[in-house]
């Protein structure tokens, strides 16, 4: 090609695409808009959506396994083993609870929205739910506490776990001294072991956090 | 060309260098090769004709507790195969050879290690800090590092 | 009453009673472009735009002025402090000045100078001075790098844009804009783009350069208004914002109305010179004054919207392919076209 | 390229004295496509070094991972690497753990997988061009690219409840399966995508405006490419025919019909802008292609049997290597007897990338350095890492 025609392809290709250009922008002018009028009118939600985390408290049994799974730490449980005597009630799926959960705090500033906490719990009661503007003016807002105990209550329990703890130390050491006494007397007899009532579930044995 | 190959081939061509091997029943097979040597033993993997190894897909630096490793992924454009070289160090004297001039590529990985790990890289070009600021104290990927307190006045740990 | 009335016949007075049309005009305009432009932006873009304040969001160019009016004026501490504030001033008394010399309609025109349009491309080259004080000033590297550009491209810009003027003056053989119109009343037939009030042999002759000077005036107007294709003082995914990127409040809303200003100003220049001005299309029905200013404004409207409708689909130049593009391009075909249109006047 | 312009000279003949001017584009400045930063040094217009300096961005995710309590739970961590592609992200990690754990997974998994990476592929490159026509001052192909990706992200909404950051692919398998209407869902997007694709390709990449301000621009020849070891279409717009999902395949994208797009030098020299830009083009219809025929043939099978309740892998170590929207996404793990990653590195193909932008941009103008950094197409949280 020489350099004229060159020159003059040029300006007719110019020309040329501008109006190709022209063309497609009138068209999506003149077509509908695909936007929608966000706070007046909102998307459908999907039913997997994973926005905020909303725990059901009444069905937590303090196992952990949320704030183990989750990948940020945004979930700070406090647990405490309940004496066996105590009834906490049961949840909704009808297990039973054991243990006192004194805090269950979700830092919802933290999460990551990975859902990876939801799969673990044992009786479903932590899920994602569709609820996306939760937008605060103050961080410590956002830290959401789901507990239901209130500080006396966990005050009550303290006190009772620890007067159970007693009782039991007591009884052991009574127990150990019995047991003693017996093997002192006949050695044939074997010692019982120290009572074992309600053992806890397996995920328990590593929460030595607690006071 | 199978790993096999690759490794008498190198170890004929290096002996002593060539440290050790683990070709079969892994993910990668892998080639460890001595610090002082990965230089050559690079030129030649790239520059052999039945290697060819042009293309440094990764580099990747490791803290062994004690032990400072790199590990290089290779790959050959044109004969489409790939073996993975390693190098350890010493961590109180992590010299390792550049690779730099063999492939370009090496440059800001080398630099990654660096500034990461602490890894010196001998007569690389421009060693400086690459994702860390230029005043940030340690090498964050060490298996001993600990956090700071404080940078430059602001507080490290949210 | 009489008193008024005399103080009324003071030319002064009056110039500067007239002088305050244009800024009407202006400031009403700027408000409706930039409503307009958002608007044909969005649906181009398949978005809706304003839709929150009045009817379809019709209020919201009155709320972005307040909250332009609002904002802190800050100047930054290393700028020419004098210089800085002096700027965007310029910029807008040079689109301004030349709103003097615009037969609105065939009533009203600021003054009717026999060198009207000689004056209008004088005024205008006013607003480099600004953009290129305003980039000094600002004591920013981007800035400074804006403004180079567009005082490069706009003096370059302004030989073929006077060249395709030349052509039209060469046709009508005035430069007063008023006779200009004149000339071209009686129809959509006797506009210039085609071919004028002449003798039939002699119009369709001069349709053809008469298009290419229009395209030609076109292009050239739109990289004197730093619009997309020829941004490239502004372009803001290279320099920021370019000149103005220092400048906030009240200041920059100048620089925005003056940047419209000049929009509808080379708008009307296009109407005067290829669209017979005022003169409705129909000839002697809808004619008259007001219906005049209707037609003026109307076709300059729509000379504006074929600008955004541009700025909304083309990428831009760079600077070596817009210097091509003037020197290159339409320099030499202004000159051939003035040539051949000499041509056929004389003959 | 620009030839390179004489000093300008007075009215005596005298060389004028000019002075070379640094400035620093970025972090923030509209068209580094995040917090980078480049220290420009320009003669005039023409850029004669660029300096990047990166680290704005970085958090150290790596170090992030040796801290978690599981494998599974670094998923969450290399989907904000590449946060536009975050589907391909998992993939290369998902692949590299299951070489290590040498775990299989049923074949719908892998047609999932590849269906979504595709998926993911074209939503990336949508971003990637369309800011790259921001770049050139044109905003409306961005937009339409957007409308379209929107329905990308509602099919990822609809699959694993997340738009952007997915947690979807997992060691083993997938956290859900496709939800029933999907493949209906998936099939009508293809039918008005292509359109999109079409409209775009006349507005945008044919405008000669567009062409003029890339073709020749930024040229990297093929042996630099290697060399400097470029992946993606970085590399193919060079010329190289390359890609690791025919060259190296992973999951199962040996059972599918699909070209490697390669530059050609259409438009002016092969590895230039336009090449580079061209290549996303193209490869998007090839991603179609290759989604069509998986939903087409979608096994049947469960997704999560293979996922191991327990991760706990044999000492070791895995490169696994997926080919991203942006090149070798690579992720190297090594593993010690634990149920943490003993070290994690990801290879980032725009990181790689990235380091060749002070070669191939000295002598351009200021203009086409932002066009080769579009081209470029790198996402920052991805060279942070």
């Amino acid at each position: 090609m020489t350099a004229l025609t060159t020159y003059f392809n040029d300006i007719y290709r110019s020309v040329s695409s501008t109006m190709t250009g022209m063309r497609i922008t009138f068209k999506q002018m003149i077509s509908p808009t695909v936007t929608i009028q966000y706070p007046h009118v909102k998307m459908k939600m999907p039913d997997r959506v994973r926005n905020r985390l909303f725990m059901n408290f009444d069905d937590c049994i303090g196992c952990e396994l949320c704030a183990k799974a989750c990948p940020v730490d945004c979930i700070d449980i406090e647990v405490m083993k309940a004496p066996p005597t105590e009834s906490l009630g049961e949840t909704s799926t009808g297990q039973k609870k054991r243990i006192y959960v004194t805090k269950f705090d979700i830092d919802i500033a933290k999460c990551c929205y990975c859902g990876l906490c939801v799969y673990p719990c044992p009786t479903e009661c932590l899920k994602m739910t569709d609820v996306y503007e939760f937008s605060e003016y103050d961080r410590s807002n956002l830290i959401y506490n789901f507990g239901t105990m209130s500080p006396s209550e966990v005050e009550t329990a303290k006190i009772k776990v620890k007067q159970y703890d007693e009782e039991q130390t007591a009884k052991k050491a009574a127990a150990a001294a019995q047991a003693a006494a017996a093997k002192a007397a006949a050695a044939a007899v074997p010692p019982t072991a120290a009572p074992v009532q309600n053992a806890p579930p397996q995920s328990l044995d590593s929460t030595p956090t607690q006071q | 060309m199978t790993a096999q190959e690759i490794y008498d081939i190198l170890k004929a061509q290096f002996g002593e260098a060539v440290l050790e091997a683990k070709l079969e029943n892994v993910a990668d097979p892998f080639i460890k090769i001595a610090a002082g040597a990965i230089k050559e033993v690079s030129v030649f993997a790239k520059n052999d004709e039945r290697f060819q190894f042009d293309y440094l897909s990764c580099l990747s630096g490791v803290d062994f507790k004690g032990k400072l490793g790199v590990t290089y992924h290779l790959y050959s454009m044109t004969l489409r195969h790939k073996i993975v070289l390693k190098v350890e160090v010493p961590t109180d004297a992590p010299n390792v050879p550049s690779v730099e001039s063999i492939w370009k590529t090496a440059n800001w990985h080398e630099r990654e290690a660096f500034d990461l790990l602490g890894i010196n890289f001998l007569e690389h070009p421009d060693q400086r800090r690459i994702l860390l600021p230029d005043d940030w104290e340690g090498h964050p990927l060490r298996k001993d590092y600990q956090t700071p307190e404080f940078y430059n006045g602001m507080k490290v740990p949210y | 009453m009489n008193e008024l009335k005399l103080l009324l016949e003071n030319p002064i007075v009056m110039s500067v009673l007239l002088a305050f049309v244009p800024i009407v005009f202006i400031l009403v305009y700027a408000l409706v472009t930039l409503y307009g432009e958002m608007k044909v932006a969005a649906h181009i873009q398949n978005r809706l735009a304003y839709m929150e304040n009045g009817w379809h969001g019709t209020l919201q160019p009155f709320a972005d002025i307040l909250k332009l009016l609002q904002k802190e004026d800050i100047i930054p501490t290393a700028a020419d402090k004098f210089l800085f504030s002096l700027a965007p001033y310029l910029v807008f008394v040079g689109t301004y000045a030349s709103f003097a010399v615009l037969p609105f309609s065939s009533g009203f025109i600021g003054s009717n100078i026999d060198l009207g349009i000689l004056y209008l491309v004088a005024a205008s080259s006013l607003v480099v001075v600004g953009l290129l004080m305003s980039g000094w000033a600002s004591n920013n590297k981007w800035s400074l790098f804006g403004s180079l550009r567009s005082a490069a491209q706009i003096v370059s810009y302004e030989i073929p844009g006077v060249l395709a003027i030349l052509g039209v003056v060469m046709v009508l053989g005035t430069m007063n804009m008023q006779t200009m119109t004149q000339m071209q009343d009686g129809g959509i037939q006797n506009w210039l783009i085609f071919g004028g009030n002449f003798a039939l042999g002699q119009k369709l002759a001069l349709i053809p350069f008469m298009f290419i000077l229009f395209v030609i005036y076109l292009l050239s107007s739109m990289a004197e208004v730093n619009r997309t294709p020829f941004d490239l003082p502004e372009a803001e995914s290279e320099l920021v914002q370019g000149y103005n990127t220092e400048y906030s409040g009240m200041k920059f809303a100048i620089f925005y109305l003056a940047e419209y200003a000049n929009l509808f100003l080379v708008s009307a220049v296009v109407v005067i010179l290829f669209f017979g001005g005022w003169t409705s299309p129909f000839g002697s029905f809808m004619g008259g004054p007001v219906w005049s200013a209707f037609w003026f404004i109307m076709k300059g409207m729509f000379f504006v919207f074929v600008n955004i409708w541009l700025r909304w689909t083309l990428p831009r130049l760079r600077v070596d392919q817009l210097m091509y593009v003037s020197w290159k391009v339409l320099t030499p075909f202004a000159l051939f076209c003035i040539i051949a249109i000499g041509f056929i006047m004389v003959v | 390229m620009i030839e390179t312009l004489e000093k300008p000279k007075t009215s005596t003949g005298k060389t004028l004295r000019t002075e070379e001017m640094i400035v620093n584009m970025g972090p923030q400045h509209p068209s580094t496509h995040g917090v980078l930063r480049l220290e420009v040094v320009l003669d005039g217009e023409i850029v004669t070094d660029v300096i990047p300096h990166l680290g704005y961005l970085h958090r150290c995710f790596e170090k992030h991972c040796e801290h978690m309590t599981s494998y599974q739970q670094v998923i969450p961590y290399v989907d904000r690497m590449d946060y536009v592609a975050s589907m391909t992200n998992e993939m290369a990690y998902v692949v590299a753990a299951e070489k290590l754990l040498k775990i299989e997974v049923c074949d719908r998994v892998h047609y999932i997988r590849i269906i979504m990476a595709e998926l993911q592929r074209i939503a990336s490159h949508l971003i990637a061009i369309g800011t790259f026509g921001i770049d050139m001052g044109a905003f409306t192909p961005f937009l339409y690219y957007f409308r379209d990706r929107e329905k990308i992200l509602e099919l990822f909404e609809m699959t694993c409840g997340a738009r952007l950051l997915y947690n979807y692919m997992w060691i083993g398998g997938l956290s859900h399966d496709i939800p029933p209407q999907f493949v209906e869902k998936t099939k009508e997007f293809i039918v008005g995508f292509k359109k999109t694709l079409q409209e775009v390709n006349d507005l945008l990449n044919y405008n000669e405006i567009f062409i003029k301000r890339t073709a020749n621009v930024g040229i990297l020849p093929k042996d630099l490419a290697i060399n400097y070891a470029c992946s993606g279409p970085m590399l193919r717009g060079s010329g190289v025919n390359w890609d690791l999902r025919r060259d190296d395949p992973y999951t199962m994208y040996d059972k599918f019909e699909w070209d490697v797009i390669v530059g050609k030098g259409e438009m002016g020299t092969v590895g230039d802008v336009w090449d580079r830009n061209m290549v996303r083009q193209l490869e998007m219809w090839e991603s179609l292609r290759i989604i069509e025929q998986a939903i087409a043939t979608l096994p049947e099978g469960d997704v999560s049997k293979a996922i191991p309740k327990r991760i706990r892998p044999v000492p070791g170590d895995a490169y696994g290597r997926v080919e991203g929207p942006r090149g070798e996404l690579g992720v190297y793990i090594i593993a010690e007897d634990s149920v943490t990653p003993y070290r994690i590195k990801a290879r980032a193909p725009a990181f790689v990338n990235l380091s060749v932008i002070t070669e191939i941009s000295k002598g351009a103008m200021l203009a086409d350095l932002v066009a080769i950094m579009g081209s470029i197409d790198i996402v920052l949280g991805e060279v942070d890492r």
